[in-house]
């Protein structure tokens, strides 16, 4: 599954501008994700990161600028939001697993409702996705029969049965304690490994470290500074700096 | 029969939206205040209180308000108890009302959520202090908007009160019919008037309730 | 006081009670069920962006919840004559009562549709799902469990609110008892046993709400925890 | 306890139980005033007997256990007298009597009991013209009962009814508003003793009626206030 | 307010047992909390820390064993719940501020309901416990105007008006992104100076080391280890181990 080399990027965003009302949220965003990478978006809370990803996958209308997504050009009012969100997966912060649906309906109602796959193969693949997240033996349960991490895993494979070309993480594990924290960062660690094209909000700057092919700090709605990893350790702008220095307070 | 419709009877009709409106306010006050007790009743500590209200709920909700008024007014007559009209349609509005009112409240009262009990008894308030200053007035916002949604329904169910003698707006209009034979003038009108009657306080209620965020359901009688 | 009751006198007709009951349930049933699929595509309504069929909704429902159930049925029941239409008392029953208490179930069903969180249909949309998948799979179902006790009360409601259907010579519970009373002159002993009647009714009725309750909500029925 | 009779004659007042919404029994007039053939009678009675008159507004439903509960001294409201009723009130000699009829409309070919074979027929449910038509279980009737003879004339008028079973005062009542369905009467039904109702128990309370109603038939009053309201004659044997 | 000499322990636990059910929770804890100490508990989700705090406070009753918290016997049935809870202060993870009175009425409410305080006095204590957390210019703001780490830290004042003799607080910061963190620790960090006797059940590792005078580590319904913050670099047990060792992930 590496793919590493490609020409062209898989995400771009073009000086992207959102406003809510009088509030300026992104102010000219830019940056690109290429195939097989992992970015992963900083910042402190209000910086715009969540707003950032949102529009990529269209939850949000943009103002001004470019969204390319696979191929699709998310800007444009006339975007095919359904093939567009069959190439991207979202996973956000509160899992929103479907509390009604067992596990497996959760995962298998997508592929058959929208790609119309047979139930029989739905239900195989379910099996396999949960697996990929070390699940299996939960096929039956309902969510709020999982822990926090058990749940949050169900809702990636559940993004994955989709099979995307592109995932979305939006602070995953930020609800989540240490111990399940590190269940769910694992998984996606797997995925980065098997190549999957990764955009991830995180406050997790240890994982951020160690997982992202390239980092990029926001700031009141503006790409601040971004780069390869080490821009962690050794920040250029005071901004990145302070923010680092108060993210240690939590490790 | 015969004859057309004139002031005398819109007067008349006049007279019956008139008691129309007191009746429902002595059923509002009544039932608001017993509907209050049995609240409190539901979720009280003692178990046969619980049960007891629980019980004189679903027997009231399983009657219809008709038989209600029927059994109160002759019913306590018959058992020797004479009591005027008014009183007889007071006490049966009374307790109807107040097992609809009650079974609200009583919502409303424990969608306080649990921590907010907690953290009340963690400040060592006491039962009537958290009661007061803490719960009754959150639970008032949550249950203000079906309250005022089930007035709507009590005014238009007080014309049942004509089982007991009471010409209200909709006996007033079956008798200026019984004489003048138009109904469909006549049912418009009653209809207009109703909605007259109805419709602010509809729209006081979704104001309410928009205004405070949602959630909240409707426990609106037909 | 001088009242003998004498309740063989009225029992003895039993089998017009035991019609009238049965009329009763089934006018409840049948206009439950049309009811509650008018008043849910009527919540659908309310919520789309559409602002003539969003419209249209508000004013069914607010001219619905606002005047009285024995005006409505009028209307329906002589204006259809009026206009030349002739139904049955029967039909027109059902058809007045369905009108009606569509327009409670659609406030409630709104109020169930609200709180479904937005995060929900938003996963759900992330997921490539069409509007109506996500009405069918995400919204219907959990909104339907959250608003369940207030449909159970609506139509028990309906069915106690159905005794208005006797004006139209409609032969239910109420109108059984009108011309038994009217007939003995016995309307005490009739009225209790008609009190006795709804209140079997409306455990019926609860009862029905119970047990469907559990075929509509396995989960629920797993692990008895509200939603 | 105490002799209803001592008990109005204390009091100085006459409480009768009327239904004012069954015309042209009881109904109002132009001005809102209680005015009909009982309202008359019941008036005649006050008056004769130097008595205040308190109408106690009733519904069909309630005329039996106003009087049974004490809440009104007697029934003058079109009560007919039936073997099965007078086991629960006792009535009076009949001060008037009501003719039933079934009744069509003018342009319908309805001369006898084999044509209304396919034909609904409307009536005001538990009076004895519902009772009297739903006993002729051989004739195999479509009966749709109503509430009241408002509700019944306006489903005649719409048409949701093709035939009637009423007084003939109503059936005739029935097309002067509506000159597009005029209804007269086509097959003769029956005709009831209407009746002072009274609680049971009270000989004399009923004596001093029956001689009043005796007295107002011989003078022809009972007649005339008929004829005023209803159109037609009482019975020969009821004329003074 | 230095009285970190003191002779009897203001907490102790011995020997608790608690079961949900056919779930036992907690399985014979014992502990004690001298006056002036700050106790730190720790342990993975579901193994009874909240339990065991909720228990001091009597808001669980217990199923055996003995609870003696500022001389009242909590685990007897006849004990006198509101003088208890006025020696006693809780901070929960959700602030559970008042929704419906601005933050002077949240901290004055208990102060004149339960005290008798004269309403000028108790807005004059209200300023005081305010500024204690950095807090007077929200006097008359509602709970809903507020962040998250200010809602907590009202909450933190509302307790302290009570002068309580010791302050509960479970998992105050973990509804907090890492900023806002920092605030609420901080306004703790200044409590323990001060010499106030604290017991916090606490997911941040890195807090707990700096601040406890001591640390409890619960697994499966017991006290596992315990001792002074240095367990937590050199654990003794294997299941401590384990637990530092997740948690790190998190740093
Ligand atoms: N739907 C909305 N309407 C109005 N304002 C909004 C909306 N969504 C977000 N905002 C505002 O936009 C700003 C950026 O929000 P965003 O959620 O993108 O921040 P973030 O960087 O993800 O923060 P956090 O780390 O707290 O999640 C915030 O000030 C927020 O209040
Ligand atoms: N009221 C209750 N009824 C039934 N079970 C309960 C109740 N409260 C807690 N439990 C169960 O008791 C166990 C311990 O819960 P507790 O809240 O004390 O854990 P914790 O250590 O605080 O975990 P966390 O870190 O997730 O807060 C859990 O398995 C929980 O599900
Ligand atoms: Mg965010
Ligand atoms: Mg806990």
């Amino acid at each position: 599954m590496q793919q590493n080399t490609s020409s062209e990027p898989i995400v771009s965003l073009r000086d992207v501008q959102k406003s809510f009302g009088p509030l300026k949220v992104l102010d000219g965003v830019s940056f690109a994700v290429d195939r097989g990478e992992v970015l992963a978006i900083i910042g402190r809370s209000g910086s715009g990161k969540s707003t950032a990803l949102r529009c990529i996958d269209r939850f949000e209308k943009v103002d001004g600028g470019e969204i390319m997504v696979c191929g699709h050009r998310v800007d444009r009012p006339d975007v095919d939001l359904r093939a567009l969100r069959q190439d991207v997966g979202i996973v956000f912060q509160s899992y929103n697993l479907f509390p009604h649906l067992t596990i497996e309906q959760n995962i298998t109602l997508a592929p058959c409702a929208v790609k119309k796959m047979a139930t029989g193969q739905a239900k195989e693949l379910a099996r396999k996705v949960l697996a990929q997240v070390g699940l299996e033996e939960k096929l039956h349960a309902y969510p709020e029969q999982l822990s926090g991490g058990q749940q949050q895993r169900a809702a990636i494979a559940r993004s994955l049965a989709m099979q995307p070309k592109v995932m979305l993480f939006d602070e995953v594990t930020s609800a989540l304690d240490p111990e399940l924290t590190g269940e769910v960062l694992k998984v996606i660690e797997q995925l980065a490994a098997d190549g999957m094209t990764m955009v991830m909000v995180t406050h997790e700057m240890g994982f951020a470290k160690s997982i992202a092919d390239r980092i990029v700090f926001m700031h009141r709605g503006k790409v601040h500074e971004s780069g390869p990893a080490s821009i962690l350790t050794s920040p250029t702008t005071p901004e990145l700096r302070q923010f680092v220095g108060t993210g240690n307070l939590k490790s | 029969m015969g004859g057309h419709l004139n002031i005398n009877h819109l007067i008349f009709l006049g007279h019956g939206a008139l008691w129309t409106v007191g009746l429902s306010l002595i059923a509002l006050i009544g039932g608001g205040t017993v509907g209050f007790a049995i609240a409190l009743a539901r979720i009280s500590p003692l178990k046969s209180v619980r049960l007891a209200s629980a019980a004189y709920v679903q027997l009231v909700q399983g009657t219809p308000l008709l038989v209600i008024l029927f059994l109160g007014y002759f019913g306590l007559a018959a058992i020797g108890l004479q009591v005027s009209p008014l009183v007889a349609a007071s006490a049966s509005l009374t307790l109807y009302v107040a097992a609809y009112l009650g079974e609200i409240w009583r919502g409303s009262i424990q969608s306080v959520p649990k921590p907010q009990w907690e953290a009340a008894e963690g400040l060592a308030l006491s039962r009537t202090q958290r009661m007061l200053k803490v719960i009754l007035p959150q639970a008032i916002r949550i249950a203000t908007p079906p309250t005022v949604g089930f007035m709507v329904q009590i005014i238009k169910n007080t014309s049942l009160a004509s089982v007991v003698g009471f010409v209200e707006l909709m006996r007033s209009g079956q008798i200026v019919n019984n004489s003048l034979f138009e109904p469909f003038v006549i049912y418009a009108i009653i209809a207009v008037v109703y909605f007259a009657m109805c419709y602010p306080l509809s729209l006081f209620s979704q104001r309410l309730e928009r205004r405070m965020g949602r959630g909240r359901v409707n426990l609106a009688p037909a | 006081m001088g009242i003998q009751l004498d309740f063989p006198a009225v029992l003895e007709r039993w089998p017009s009670f035991l019609g009238g009951a049965a009329l009763t349930l089934e006018l409840a049933a049948l206009a439950t069920m049309f009811g509650a699929l008018l008043g849910t595509l009527a919540a659908v309504g309310r919520g789309t962006h559409n602002a003539l069929i969003a419209g249209a909704c508000k004013v069914y429902v607010e001219t619905i919840r606002n005047t009285p159930l024995l005006v409505q049925i009028f209307l329906v029941y002589f204006g259809l004559a009026s206009l030349g239409l002739k139904f049955s008392a029967f039909t027109v029953a059902v058809a007045a009562l369905t009108i009606n208490v569509g327009a409670y179930t659609a406030e409630i069903m709104r109020a169930g549709f609200e709180a479904i969180p937005r995060g929900q249909i938003e996963a759900a949309e992330g997921l490539a799902l069409s509007r109506v998948q996500i009405y069918w799979h995400i919204i219907l179902l959990p909104a339907v469990e959250r608003v369940y006790p207030a449909l159970t009360s609506q139509f028990v409601l309906l069915m106690l609110a159905s005794s208005v259907c006797s004006q139209i010579s409609a032969e239910e519970l109420t109108a059984i008892a009108n011309y038994i009373q009217s007939d003995t002159y016995r309307a005490f002993e009739t009225y209790i046993i008609v009190a006795v009647l709804y209140v079997i009714l409306s455990l019926v009725m609860r009862a029905g709400f119970w047990g469907l309750g559990l075929v509509l909500f396995p989960r629920r029925r797993r692990l008895g925890t509200p939603l | 306890s105490a002799d209803l009779l001592d008990d109005i004659m204390k009091a100085k007042k006459i409480r009768i139980s009327t239904d004012l919404a069954i015309p042209p029994s009881g109904m109002m007039d132009a001005s809102m005033k209680p005015t009909g053939s009982d309202v008359e009678v019941a008036q005649l009675l006050a008056k004769d007997w130097g008595l205040e008159l308190e109408f106690v507004q009733t519904t069909g439903a309630t005329r039996i256990p106003n009087v049974l509960t004490g809440k009104a001294d007697i029934i003058i409201s079109t009560l007919s007298v039936t073997p099965e009723r007078a086991k629960v009130i006792d009535f009076t000699n009949r001060y008037a009597t009501l003719q039933s009829d079934i009744g069509c409309m003018k342009s319908s070919s309805v001369k006898g009991w084999p044509d209304v074979k396919d034909k609904s027929i409307g009536v005001s449910r538990g009076t004895t013209q519902d009772t009297t038509l739903s006993n002729m279980k051989d004739k195999d009737l479509k009966i749709a009962r109503f509430d009241d003879d408002a509700t019944m004339v306006t489903a005649a008028v719409s048409g949701q009814v093709d035939c009637v079973g009423s007084s003939a005062t109503i059936i005739n009542q029935i097309g002067v508003k509506n000159p597009a369905r005029v209804f007269e009467s086509r097959i003769p039904l029956a005709t009831f003793d209407l009746a002072i109702g009274l609680k049971k128990g009270e000989p004399r309370l009923m004596d001093k009626l029956n001689a009043w109603i005796a007295e107002n038939i011989k003078n022809g009053k009972l007649n005339a206030i008929y004829k005023k309201f209803h159109g037609v004659e009482l019975p020969l044997d009821m004329r003074g």
